[in-house]
């Protein structure tokens, strides 16, 4: 398999806090990473500085051997790196329909036209397409303001989807999700990503998930990798048991106490 | 075509009038819708906007019952009465024009305090053929960038006062070597210090410009500006501050003895001596923009205003109320004079050309509009210097500048006229 | 399935009712007309801007730009025929909305209002200081005329009532186009979300640009268009004040659709005229009470009063396209 | 070197005035996120307060002289406190949550409704108050004289300023102020009254700018349009300074003080855009002011 993403040596300091020290990570064509760690431990971190939200303090991030590390986030998205968030990033007022055709005529037009219509046959039939993949077509009228979270969470990533990246970074496709709904929702997301063999790296706290779906982990805590292998060996590896697992345990314990 | 239907009717009643010979103008002639237009609202509404509307509606009372003292007599404007309509200065003040005339009718309007309006307001009162009388702003260029038909100006104009001023400076301080200017920054401040500095300099040349200062209008606050002006320690001061501004000035000034060191020549200082009487220095040299208010002088027309007016307000007039009380009385000048010439009830043309290059009496003495074609009024200019006198606020010294000696001859631009060196002026 | 636009047919009716309606209004409604639609479209440029997220306070920047380019134009140019003066506002809108633009597209929220207030008021205060501009008692500017021909008082007044229609029939349609636009919607998208913009491959700092540059010619062109209806220009133009009267505008009418600007300047026209008549004294305690209502019981502006029939009892296809109508 | 100082001099008196009509301002804004442009008016009600304070007591000759400083401050800032109350209470309350702009513009409503309020309470004729401020005489500071009251403003802007640091960080109320300001989410979440601080707040910043009304009172002729004067140079000095910000407000009055009395002082013409200038240039730089309250939005 052809690595695509090579990070290596990356930093990142906020004043005196480090959020994530020499990172080294490769990702191949077609694979499915998955990120543990828990919070704060520099996941969302290492994302932000791949996809340009974030400028590394020092080290190199290469995609398809060419150095993105510092870009903005516009140039790497259209090189081929898009991502979800952790929390949808939406436009409150516009339609699920509308979203959909803007990340097209963003991919397609950029914003050179001023007065073609953005809605036009073509566009929704495309639209529609990529919404059945995630199967969310039958809201494509609504306004995302008025959704359900799993709703928004697939719209989140289909509009990743659009431009058809060769690398999809998901940021904890299934939190604020209700447990017995994330199953089926890491279904219709991986049932739409499969359609496009892009290679997936997806942020998740829920170990079952994980074990699922990914064929490799990353283990982040403290803002360094403390494991990189294949899914068993990291989750049985001891300090990943200990520091990682144990924790997010903990939290969910105390979480589902509070509700 | 209203303007036709009012000419036939006119022409009616003059048929009647000729029938009744002698007898006065007819009583149940069309009324003058007059449109008023001042300052109602925001900082110019106290020091000019209110006095002026309690001049004008002490005047158009006293036309409408017919109680105005001689040479005026006679109920209305050649038998028209007045109803006022009040429109406030302080919004867009050239569409709401439009507006008066045309959705309200006004059949002519007095107004316009500041020079900004009048600029504005001058070509459209052309267009809409109206007559409109400009009371108290004082731009030369209204009828320095053409003259007017329906346009007029019922007190000086701005050049006038500075000259005056620049005049009766030199008079008591024949030795001025350096002066300094405290103007607001706007067309008004500007126009005030050029015209006053350039007469000065003409009349003796050699006078220097010690420091030039321009706040924003009604900045309120005038420490560093007071500081600058100590440090230039010319031998006058100018200002044309006016209503707040002036106040505050002469507030913040009195403590630092700004005035004691250096003469300031106050312009429109005629509204601050009755309430600012403590701080206002002895020797300040006042001007009251023309002979209104406390320049005014004595005669029975003056002592009937002031007394009617305190009687009505309790309190005494300011000279924006002067003028104001000047423009609506050369419309009842001006008015008797076309009704007496026809016979007959006057329409607004004809009060319009009675008024050209009319003479009529004022609570401030004898205006006569023989400036620009008979469109621009001409008045004495009194200057006068502070004095207490029994704890009262007095002016002394007072000078009375003739028009032969201040105002430029006809078609000369004022400008010119000073930088030539007052060809032609004439005085005492 | 795609619902009909019916945008350009209102445009169409309703601009030929107010072109036939100049020969019936009494004169003083025509010129409000004209006041009215001048107004209404420096507002469209504040509505395309607050789209944007961005609420402009000097607007009169461009206001006054218009206005003194058609002044300038006549004076020290000798242009007096009408097109020329409102192409060389429009090009002096341009030019200054393209280079203050680059420095504006930084700026978001209460900073882009703040600085934007500043610039303009830089302007008062140089136009206010200059005194062969007029200094603050402004400039007058004579009758324009049409291809060379010298115009009667009554013919140019009809000429610059229906330039003004037409060019606000232009500039309606168009800005309708444009927010329709990918980059219509993408300045939607700005105001809520300008990251995941930016994740789409778009560059959030080039859709604020050319909102800017749209609302800085539209600004100029309204300005120009009153300096001819009022024939004066003053530095007054560029005061906060008159800027804050187009937000005032802008939020009253509406921003869900441009002919929002133009309901909201009519009406805001009106109960201001009529306001100082009917209550010379009181006229701004109508004024800001109003202010507060339509904030506190109309969110969306007076524009949101036309969706109501609408929406109560129609069918769902209309429902969508009503909603769209309305994004 | 006397030339340095009466700038100095000059410009500090200006920031006084200029910092004490703010603090209000950049309060109510930092707790509420609403730029008060009713603020003009609590300055302006504070004037003729003032005004009306200081001419009743100087007609009772029997009371000291000195005590009008007392009546005239503590007058304006109970009037402007309660002025502050009544529209927080009876507009603001309903609006709360509404976008920024939206309220610049509901208290540009207010401003004009307050314009034709103190209008009718008042009248359009001028007032003055001017007995105080030649109560402290003056001191002749180098070549230049100036007056002990404008020298006087310097130490009142000085205790504001202290008064308000000490309140926002030594007092238990002050620190919930604080936590309200750094991170609203996390203080409503942590279960702070907001309604009441919100409505303190506000009741305070309108009595700091009725305060700064009543002060100038004495210097100036009281009439109306005050208030509309003076909001757009209390928005330059927030504006600078970083909204929000009490220290950015100090900062912002001084550099905007000291700009103008320059200005005034070398090159008069400039007096006209020099405050705005200073903020042009300010905002060229730091996009958000000197002093910035929020981070980077977390995604």
């Amino acid at each position: 398999m052809k690595p695509i993403l090579e990070v290596s040596d990356l930093n990142k300091s906020f004043g005196a806090v480090t959020a994530a020290a020499d990172i080294n990570v490769t990702i191949h064509e077609n694979e499915m990473v998955a990120v543990i760690g828990s919070n704060g431990a520099g996941k969302t971190t290492f994302v932000n500085m791949v996809t340009g939200y974030l400028k590394p303090t020092s080290g190199r991030i290469q995609f398809c051997g060419k150095d993105i590390a510092g870009r903005a986030p516009r140039e790497i998205s259209r090189s081929g790196i898009c991502r979800s968030f952790q929390v949808a990033q939406l436009f409150p007022e516009m339609t699920i329909l509308e979203h959909m055709m803007l990340a097209f005529a963003a991919l397609q037009v950029g914003l050179k036209n001023y007065f073609y219509p953005l809605h036009s046959q073509a566009a929704e039939t495309r639209a529609l397409e990529v919404l059945g993949d995630f199967g969310i077509a039958g809201h494509a009228n609504a306004r995302v303001g008025a959704l359900a979270q799993g709703v928004r969470k697939l719209l989140d990533i289909a509009i990743a989807m659009v431009s058809r990246p060769q690398l999809l970074l998901l940021d904890e496709p299934t939190s604020g999700v209700a447990i017995e709904e994330k199953f089926a929702l890491m279904e219709t997301v991986m049932g739409g990503v499969r359609q496009t063999k892009a290679a997936v790296m997806f942020i998740e706290h829920d170990m079952e998930i994980v074990s699922q779906y990914a064929r490799r982990v990353i283990a982040f805590y403290e803002g360094r990798i403390i494991a990189n292998g294949p899914t068993k060996e990291v989750l049985a590896h001891a300090q990943v048991r200990e520091f990682i697992i144990g924790e997010i345990q903990e939290a969910a314990i105390v979480a589902s106490k509070h509700d | 075509m209203r303007f036709w239907d009012k000419i036939s009717f006119i022409t009616a009643l003059n048929i009647v009038a000729l029938g009744m010979l002698a007898s006065p103008p007819a009583v149940a002639a069309d009324p003058i819708k007059l449109g008023l237009v001042a300052f109602y609202s925001g900082p110019v509404s106290g020091p000019v906007g209110m006095p002026s509307r309690k001049g004008a509606d002490l005047i158009i009372e006293a036309i409408n019952i017919g109680t105005l003292p001689a040479p005026y007599a006679g109920k209305g404007i050649g038998g028209r009465m007045i109803e006022p309509i009040y429109v406030d200065e302080a919004v867009e003040p050239v569409n709401e024009f439009r507006n008066l005339v045309q959705r309200q009718g006004a059949d002519a309007v007095i107004g316009y305090s500041s020079s900004g309006s009048c600029v504005g307001v001058a070509p459209i009162a052309e267009e809409l053929k109206v007559l409109t009388l400009f009371y108290y702003c004082g731009s030369t260029r209204t009828f320095e960038e053409g003259p007017k038909e329906y346009v007029f100006r019922t007190m000086n104009s701005q050049d006038v006062e500075n000259i005056a001023a620049a005049r009766y400076i030199l008079s008591i301080k024949p030795n001025l070597k350096t002066l300094s200017g405290m103007n607001q920054n706007y067309g008004w401040g500007q126009e005030s210090w050029r015209d006053f500095t350039k007469s000065v300099q003409k009349l003796k040349p050699g006078v220097t410009i010690a420091t030039e200062q321009f706040p924003k209008i009604f900045a309120g606050q005038y420490g560093a500006e007071i500081t600058a002006l100590t440090r230039a320690n010319a031998d006058v001061i100018h200002s044309s501050f006016w209503g707040g501004d002036l106040d505050a000035f002469i507030l913040q000034a009195a403590p630092r003895n700004l005035f004691q060191k250096q003469t300031a020549v106050l312009t429109t200082g005629g509204t601050a001596i009755d309430t600012l009487t403590k701080q206002i220095p002895e020797g300040t040299v006042i001007g009251v923009r023309g002979n209104g208010g406390a320049l005014a002088p004595a005669s029975a027309f003056h002592d009937w205003f002031r007394a009617a007016y305190q009687k009505k307000y309790g309190e005494q007039p300011s000279f924006p109320a002067y003028y104001m009380a000047q423009s609506v009385l050369a419309l009842k000048a001006a008015g008797d004079k076309a009704a007496e010439q026809t016979k007959a009830v006057p329409s607004m043309d004809a009060i319009r050309k009675a008024l050209s290059g009319l003479e009529f009496a004022a609570p401030s003495g004898i205006v006569s509009m023989s400036r620009h074609k008979g469109h621009q009024a001409v008045t004495d200019i009194a200057y006068g210097t502070f004095k207490l006198v029994d704890g009262k606020p007095t002016l002394i010294n007072v000078k009375r500048y003739q028009p032969e000696c201040v105002v430029p001859p006809e078609g000369v631009k004022s400008l010119d006229w000073i930088e030539a060196g007052f060809p032609g002026a004439k005085c005492d | 399935m795609r619902a009909f636009d019916k945008t350009p047919l209102a445009i169409v009716v309703a601009t030929t009712l107010l072109l036939v309606g100049f020969f019936v209004f009494p004169a003083w409604l025509s010129l409000m007309v004209v006041t009215i639609i001048a107004k209404a479209l420096v507002v469209v440029g504040v509505v395309v801007l607050m789209r944007s997220g961005l609420v402009s306070f000097g607007q009169g920047l461009y206001y006054c730009i218009g206005g003194y380019a058609v002044s300038l134009g006549e004076q020290v140019l000798q242009i007096t025929d009408i097109f020329v003066l409102l192409a060389l506002a429009m090009a002096a809108g341009l030019v200054a909305g393209s280079i203050l633009g680059l420095l504006m597209s930084r700026y978001r929220e209460i900073f882009f209002a703040m600085f934007s207030l500043a610039l303009s008021m830089i302007l008062y205060g140089i136009l206010s200081r200059t005194q062969s501009l007029g200094s603050t008692d402004g400039l007058n500017i004579v009758q324009p005329t049409l291809f060379g021909i010298k115009l009667a008082t009554q013919q140019a007044k009809l000429l610059i009532y229906f330039t003004t229609c037409v060019l606000a029939a232009l500039v309606t349609y168009a800005v309708h186009r444009y927010i329709r636009s990918p980059l219509g919607y993408a300045s939607m998208a700005v105001r809520d979300n300008e990251i995941r913009v930016e994740y789409l491959g778009l560059a959030p700092k080039k859709v604020f640009y050319s909102n800017y540059v749209i609302a800085s010619v539209v600004a100029a062109l309204g300005g120009a268009i009153t300096a001819l209806n009022y024939g004066h220009v003053q530095p007054d133009m560029a005061y906060w004040s008159q800027s804050g009267e187009f937000i005032f505008i802008a939020l009253m009418g509406g921003t869900s659709h441009v002919a929002a600007a133009f309901l909201g300047s009519a009406v805001f026209e009106t109960i201001r005229t009529y306001a100082l008549e009917l209550a010379p004294d009181a006229w701004r305690v109508i004024l800001g009470g109003v202010l507060i209502a339509i904030i506190c019981f109309l969110p969306k502006g007076l524009w949101s009063l036309t969706q109501f029939g609408k929406r109560s009892g129609s069918s769902d296809w209309d429902r969508v396209v009503d909603e769209k109508d309305s994004t | 070197m006397s030339f340095l100082l009466s700038i100095l001099i000059d410009g500090l008196i200006y920031a006084s005035w200029l910092f004490i009509v703010s603090a209000g301002l950049t309060l109510i804004y930092g707790v509420m996120r609403v730029l008060n442009m009713a603020h003009g008016s609590f300055y302006a009600i504070g004037a003729y307060t003032a005004a009306s304070l200081v001419g009743w007591y100087f007609n009772h000759d029997e009371l000291p002289a000195f005590g009008s400083f007392a009546v005239m401050a503590l007058g304006a800032i109970a009037v402007g406190f309660v002025a502050g109350l009544v529209t927080e209470r009876g507009v603001l309350r309903f609006l709360r949550g509404r976008d920024e702009v939206v309220m610049v513009l509901v208290t540009f409503g207010l401003l004009l409704v307050y314009e034709d309020l103190i209008k009718f309470i008042w009248g359009v004729q001028s007032y003055y108050a001017s007995q105080p401020y030649s109560l402290l005489g003056s001191t002749d500071i180098g070549e230049i004289n100036f007056v002990n009251y404008d020298l006087a403003m310097i130490g009142v802007a000085g205790v504001v300023a202290a008064v308000l640091w000490w309140s926002l960080n030594r007092t238990r109320q002050g620190k919930l102020l604080r936590a309200v300001i750094n991170d609203r989410e996390n203080a409503v979440a942590l279960g702070i009254n907001v309604n009441r601080l919100f409505m303190a707040t506000f009741a305070i910043g309108a009595g700091l700018g009725a305060l700064a009304g009543g002060l100038s009172a004495p210097a100036i002729a009281v009439n109306p349009g005050l208030g509309v004067e003076v909001i757009v140079l209390a928005f330059a000095v927030v504006v600078t300074g970083g909204l929000g910000s009490v220290e950015g407000a100090l900062i912002g009055a001084v550099l905007i003080g000291l700009a103008r009395a320059a200005a005034v002082n070398l090159w008069p013409e400039a007096e006209l855009f020099v405050i705005y200038g200073v903020m042009a240039c300010v905002l060229a730089f730091r996009p958000r002011g000197l002093f910035v309250l929020d981070s980077a939005r977390k995604i």
